[in-house]
């Protein structure tokens, strides 16, 4: 076991990568589950050379972002689901100007007020675009308190290298728990140089620069979208990511994200020890989205089913089906109300599936 | 001073359009005020020679071009948030000279909580508020500041307070906020008041310059097209009636605060 | 495989999301994957505040808890909530000054101690906390003290280090008071 | 002696300079279409009374005004 | 042709909808393409006893609607894509208080400011929720000015059947163009008693009504979920709508909505000349979707192949892939920054892929 | 008035539960003054005989649960919007009374629009707003309110004005309003000034019951869990503090101004 | 089947829009369907302004035109826009008091008036757009004069209805001149 | 004679009450814990001297206090 671990709360995680990306903005309002990061930032990014704002608003918070991204600085917000919400007219125009800046989305349990406990019901908001026209955000999606720190860490250079806002989609449970973070893979850096596009004042001697999100002439319109388009499907090849666990001779394959990723994890132990063969496809990037990944298991003979838990009704297991088609039957599990799986609240239906891949239990049709 | 030489004769160039303009001619109303308050706002950035430094916030109103016309950095930004924008690059820029350009709709409506609140967080930037009591762009709508008994598309029968409520004050409202160093309300009406205006302007810059807080300068302005008036009519509108309902001067001056803080209390008598 | 689940439970205010954390950072010292989470929210205003810890040698699926192999409970609400929750043979630490009730439970281990009272003599009440942790790894000794120790010393901020020197000895007091039950309950 | 000049193309005929003029020298004459389709100002002077005062270019929304003033050569 | 045909605007024709279904609160905030429906409102909706304002921000808007609604009268509001994204919290929050309200969406060219030119970008906002947690908003796409009038009008009682919020989804197109309108379908009516629920001066001698979207608890909370997701479920069931155009013979279906799909109509009636077999099924509620009427065509014998044109980069046709699978192959062509289909963008591509129902010019995969 | 009769002796009871508060114990922690302001809000409501009409809009804060101590109609909305909310159902339900219940974090940052607009359309709802500094439900982070040099969890260092601006004071902002009827700022440091904001919240009641616009009354509160104080140390606080920054008063009293407006003006001397 | 679609473009305020309206009103009137959309939006302003008319006796797809076969122009940049977009064989009307250019092509049928004339000799400025589509009907003769004469008065607000007269007038006179010019044009 | 009721079960001992009473009347005993798990103060007044004058409950925001004043009875 490394020495350099540090045991720390996932949204203080969250904080610690960004400061090692180099992000030398975050603002922010407060909202349960993620005001560790609210108060993390306005504690310490001072001595990273940053600044802190506690903006009047989610609204406010997204637009002073999109001001120091269009600067040139690495920035952050965070949020729970009602703040992000509120933040998606700025992200579409953000995604159109092609900024590059990291939004983080501690879920909770909405719709509405709902309650602070953790959820997956935002799922589709950061997937599909909460916001008004065809744009995507990157979309990490930690399960751990070392990866909320790496994932914010690798949402910042993603977003550099595309110039497009990247989002880190996690739920209450990962940015509340403390676990161990061992931060020798976030070395310290600089932000990338942004003097081709950025807006700063070393303006003499160079063309100006222009951020806009406006063409009024739809045939000019045509031409960013296209250019969007293209970069999307580039980014689509080039940055799909996820993990496996116990997946190369799985006759059940689960497909999870988030905390219900880790109890999956924790069910496979047992039911492996029953001598069941389940292995855990998990997406690390929600969009691009693995598609293929999956579709190759969707594909292969040993995999008889799939199942798909979600703290939700449903909405990455669209996704799921999208890839597995009606190659398998799929599977679902939900939770309701921000309470969390248990172990046994996934073991139980594997055992039935495995026993009859039709389950009717749970088989999950599109309706 | 420039100089050219027409017919033989070489002349001085008294007035002629501004370095921190482009060449692109502005795609404004006839008569319409957005293009002065763009040839002054020029002008100032050019006397006070930071054109370079400049960052400009183009809200979404009529003036959502600003930046085909202003020569220097620029960005467009959703309807009323211009003054969060700003705060965010001002943050990481603060040698930056960045300039807000808002019309009342985006200011005073959807935007009065990031304006209230850069405010009073006395944010370095400088903030052009062009007052023309209507909603431009969208094609003349009721504005916040539309005078009562103002006809627009959205009040049909005329602006009535009961049901309205009353053409909002936003230089009045903000000038009593800590953060703010200079606010003063001008208007485009004649020479002399755009005159006006452009002072008001430079020291608006240079509160900003001078790191001593925030700063807004709100323009009265004309929208004859959507007023359904004559350029001239509109201008006269602006001199008589909106003047009248939004006063012009000076609200907000923090060298005189200084100044009066320094002297020492005049006695009595 | 090594799979401890606890829930510390008690009033808000009374150190209980502290002595998670400290056992949760003592395990990753001695070299276990661990993780802790508290319930959180405006719920706990005033009413039971708990923490879940889960040390594993292997990675850790959910830190939410819900059949905790130990607990502590510091005041009455806790025991209610959590005593019926407990896996067959886990351990249970009661802080008799704040709960009147008792395990009828045979399938666990019990063990009761005046938490307040330890803390009081050893000179301060806000160490009640530690000092039912301490009586806590008597009975479930998974983590080892010099581990608990550095724990202690980590949870303290900059400006209470001076403190250290009573959590410690309220710490071995509570496992001292715990020890002597057990031993009694041995026999 | 000073002069202006209007640039027939970036005007628009708002008219907000010929009040502007102190000496009546700005006229709509609708002469002229310019390539906006508009019709722009004329400036007329035939007496030379204009002194350089700048009040038409002031308040020009559209920067169609120029002003001139005879370089007062120093005498060698 | 009836007497009674009206020619209107599709923006004022959505207002006269409104006042034909009793209507009697209408807050909004202009943006264009939509200004005549606050324009028009503002004028007319005091003969109907009704009231406007225009409110200062869409945000308010919408939370000015929740008002109207919780204290039980019908009410709307409406906008254009970058200020349905600032009502995206508020529409959760209606959603999970389960308060009928209508809102209209005339979706111009996104992200960001992009321009007023017709769009179709909105969908997934629109029909997956862009707002935070699960939620379903009853969404109608009318293709005329007459569904105009008539969808606001259904709308509004599919709202108070359902106590659900519901959207009519629709483009600049539709918004801006004048048609004949016949409102005999639309007689005026009394909306419904809901003195059962709402909230009024009327207290004495019954229960207090309380509205609200939060329980802290779980478990509470997973109760409200699973009423919700009973009321969807049986709303799938039940109001499922789509229309049919020469589908019966079709060897190639287009499945198009909005303006879109009145441009099919005149592409299917070129290549009918030429005796292709082409058929139009056109949802009209996106939410909930005909998934089954879609994958009967799927299933079908004649049906060798489907087509999606939509005004974006592909949404709708995600939808339609659920429905569709790998029964068939699935075509897309798309149009950009506000472009409008010509019937030529339609007749060309189709002509090809039924010479060749696999043809990879416009084969659609997800990925 | 209820009497009781205890030991075989019948009493009068002088101080007794507000019929217009439900029997659950308020989840406030122990000495938060939104409890002393729920049960004079609810005595105000019980004594102008409106409780059957009263319509409450509970905003996002401590007081989120409101609904479940006051006993009438009520609504839980977004965080910030109350005031459109309760725009929205008075003009649908004129005869009803409409009460916003708001914390500062509520009213003066994230609702700063919403706030002044229906001020500014005089919009016949009454506004309570419970200041106290600092945003309760979420741990402690600074408020719009939060006094300078003021430890939150968001300003570690203590509120610094340069970096994050000045505490804004709402009644001032809003009284200038020619919408607001009444605007009043009181304190529930002590029982004498319980009883004042008492009789301003009587009284701002009767501003919307009287048709006369927009009122709101400003309570200065403690929020002693998050200023890490004890209860008695917290409305000290209150007492010494705030009422310092927050001055106490009446800042708009459409009454007076009707009196004012109608008396001949006084001849000088 | 019918189909006719329609383009007229100028600048703003020449009343474009409303005769767009009038036709397909009046086409309404007799039985078709009928449609008509805007050039919206700000770039109109100043610039030119256009709208589309589409009339058919089927279901209407777009009502967005791309070959119109009948257009027309009253200012000089609406020649340079959509003449060259036109269908073959349609009809185009210019205006010949703003426009310049006339068409070279040998596939349309082109009446050029000056409507800014007739709507001066028939008493108004702001009739040239009336007389423009009086000159439009008489060439592309699909909706009858008594439709039209409908539309045109119900394109008139109630305040303006003294103005129908002469609107009546500007009608018939341009179409007249463009009767006359198409007899010329036959022989 | 007039005298204060405290309700034990809802009185979070804030102490509020406490500085409010003229009389000092009220105290922080410690003796019970409440239902809640907290200490009620508890009311003392042997010697009578309650007036009846409602600071206590004024000040309390747990509406934990009721005051009552004996009626007197009317002299028939
Ligand atoms: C979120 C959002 N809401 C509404 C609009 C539509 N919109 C564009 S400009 C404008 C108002 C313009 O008025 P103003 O700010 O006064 O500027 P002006 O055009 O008068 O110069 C509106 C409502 C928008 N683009 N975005
Ligand atoms: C859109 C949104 N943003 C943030 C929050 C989180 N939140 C809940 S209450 C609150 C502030 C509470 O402060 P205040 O309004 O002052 O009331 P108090 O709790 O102090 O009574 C915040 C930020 C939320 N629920 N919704
Ligand atoms: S619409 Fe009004 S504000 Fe806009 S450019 Fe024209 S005159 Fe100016
Ligand atoms: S003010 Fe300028 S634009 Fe207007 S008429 Fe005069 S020269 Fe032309
Ligand atoms: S946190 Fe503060 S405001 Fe909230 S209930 Fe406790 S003392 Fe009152
Ligand atoms: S004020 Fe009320 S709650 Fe506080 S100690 Fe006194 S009786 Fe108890």
């Amino acid at each position: 076991m490394s020495d350099d671990r540090v045991f720390m709360k996932g949204n203080h995680a969250a904080c610690e990568g960004a400061y090692r990306a180099g992000c030398k903005a975050y603002f922010g309002y407060p909202i349960t589950p993620q005001n560790e990061v609210t108060e993390y930032m306005s504690a310490h990014i001072w001595e990273h050379g940053g600044t802190f704002i506690q903006s009047e608003s989610e609204i406010a918070a997204i637009n002073m972002i999109m001001g120091a991204s269009a600067a040139g600085a690495r920035a952050m917000t965070s949020s729970s689901s009602p703040g992000i919400s509120l933040k998606q007219e700025g992200l579409s125009y953000i995604a159109m100007m092609e900024l590059p800046m990291v939004v983080m989305n501690v879920v909770r349990c909405g719709p509405g007020l709902g309650n602070i406990a953790p959820h997956q019901g935002d799922y589709f908001q950061a997937t599909k675009g909460g916001g008004h026209g065809d744009y995507r955000l990157i979309t990490l999606a930690p399960n751990s308190v070392q990866e909320m720190a790496q994932y914010v860490y690798d949402a910042f250079n993603l977003a550099d290298k595309w110039r497009n806002p990247a989002m880190v989609l996690t739920d209450g449970t990962i940015g509340q728990m403390m676990e161990p973070v061992d931060y020798t893979s976030m070395p310290w850096m600089e932000p990338p140089d942004k003097s081709e596009w950025q807006l700063d004042e070393f303006q003499d001697g160079r063309k100006r620069h222009v951020l806009t999100s406006i063409w009024l002439d739809p045939a000019d319109m045509a031409v960013a979208h296209e250019k969007l388009i293209a970069k999307y499907d580039k980014l689509k090849k080039e940055e799909v990511r996820y993990s496996e666990y116990r997946t190369d001779d799985a006759e059940l394959l689960v497909v999870a994200i988030g905390s219900p990723s880790r109890v999956t994890h924790s069910a496979i132990r047992i039911l492996r020890q029953e001598g069941l063969k389940v292995g855990l496809l998990r997406p690390i990037t929600v969009w691009p989205f693995p598609y293929s990944a999956i579709r190759e298991y969707a594909d292969s003979k040993h995999v008889k089913a799939i199942l798909v838990p979600e703290m939700n009704w449903g909405q990455m297991i669209e996704d799921v089906k999208l890839a597995v088609l009606d190659k398998k039957p799929l599977h679902f599990v939900p939770k309701h109300g921000g309470l969390t799986f248990t172990p046994e609240d996934l073991t139980e239906p594997i055992r039935a599936i495995l026993e009859n891949p039709d389950n009717p239990d749970t088989l999950w049709r599109v309706s | 001073m420039d100089t050219v030489t027409l017919e033989g004769t070489e002349y001085n160039v008294l007035a002629k359009r501004p370095e921190s303009l482009t060449d692109k001619p502005f795609t404004y109303c006839p008569g319409c005020n957005h293009g002065t308050t763009h040839k002054i706002i020029a002008e100032v950035i050019d006397e006070l020679d930071i054109q370079h430094r400049c960052i400009g916030i183009a809200s979404v109103g009529c003036s959502v071009f600003s930046y085909e016309f202003f020569d220097f950095d620029f960005i467009s930004v959703p309807h009323g948030r211009a003054l969060a924008v700003a705060t965010g690059a001002k943050r990481m820029r603060p040698n930056a000279v960045l300039m807000t350009y808002q019309g009342d709709g985006d200011l005073a409506a959807i935007g009065t909580a990031e304006t209230i609140h850069a405010c009073n967080r006395g944010e370095r930037v400088t903030c052009i508020f062009v007052n023309n009591a209507i909603y431009g762009m969208t094609g003349g709508q009721m504005a916040p500041t539309t005078l009562l008994g103002m006809k627009t598309t959205t009040s049909p029968l005329g602006r009535d307070a009961t049901r309205i409520g009353w053409p909002i004050k936003m230089s009045e409202m903000l000038s009593p906020l800590p953060g703010a160093a200079y606010i003063a309300r001008v208007s485009m009406h004649d020479a002399k008041h755009i005159l006006k205006a452009k002072a008001a302007i430079k020291k608006a810059f240079r509160a900003q310059l001078e790191d001593k807080g925030f700063s807004m300068v709100e323009v009265l302005s004309n929208c004859n097209v959507n007023w359904h008036m004559t350029p001239e009519d509109a201008v006269k509108f602006v001199k008589e009636k909106m003047t009248e309902n939004f006063p012009l001067g000076v609200y907000k001056d923090v060298w005189e605060e200084e100044k009066a803080a320094k002297q020492p209390k005049k006695e009595e008598g | 495989m090594l799979l401890e689940e606890y829930i510390f439970a008690g009033f808000g205010g009374q150190g209980i999301m502290t002595i998670g954390q400290i056992i949760a950072y003592a395990g990753m010292l001695q070299g276990f994957n661990t993780a802790w989470i508290p319930s959180y929210g405006p719920e706990s205003r005033g009413g039971t505040a708990n923490c879940n810890v889960v040390i594993s040698d292997e990675l850790i699926g959910s830190p939410h808890t819900h059949h905790p192999n130990g607990v502590i409970v510091m005041n009455a609400p806790s025991f209610e909530k959590f005593e019926p929750m407990m896996a067959p043979a886990g351990v249970l630490v009661v802080n008799t000054n704040l709960v009147p009730q008792r395990s009828e439970r045979d399938d666990l281990t019990q063990v009761c101690i005046p938490t307040a009272d330890i803390a009081l003599e050893v000179g301060h009440p806000v160490l009640a906390a530690v000092a039912g942790l301490g009586a806590f790894v008597a009975t479930r000794g998974v983590v080892e003290d010099t581990y608990m120790e550095k724990g202690i010393d980590w949870a303290l901020p900059a400006h209470r280090k001076d403190m250290l020197e009573l959590n410690l000895r309220a710490y071995h007091e509570g496992k001292k008071a715990a020890e002597a039950q057990l031993k009694k309950a041995a026999k | 002696m000073p002069m202006i000049e209007i640039l027939d193309d970036a005007c628009k005929g708002c008219l907000l300079c010929i009040p502007a003029c102190p000496h009546e020298l700005i006229h709509n004459t609708k002469a002229k279409l310019n390539k906006r389709g508009l019709y722009p100002v004329e400036y007329v002077d035939p007496e030379g009374k204009c002194t350089g005062c700048r009040l038409c270019a002031i308040v020009c929304p559209d920067v169609a005004i120029r002003v001139y003033k005879e370089v007062k050569k120093k005498s060698a």
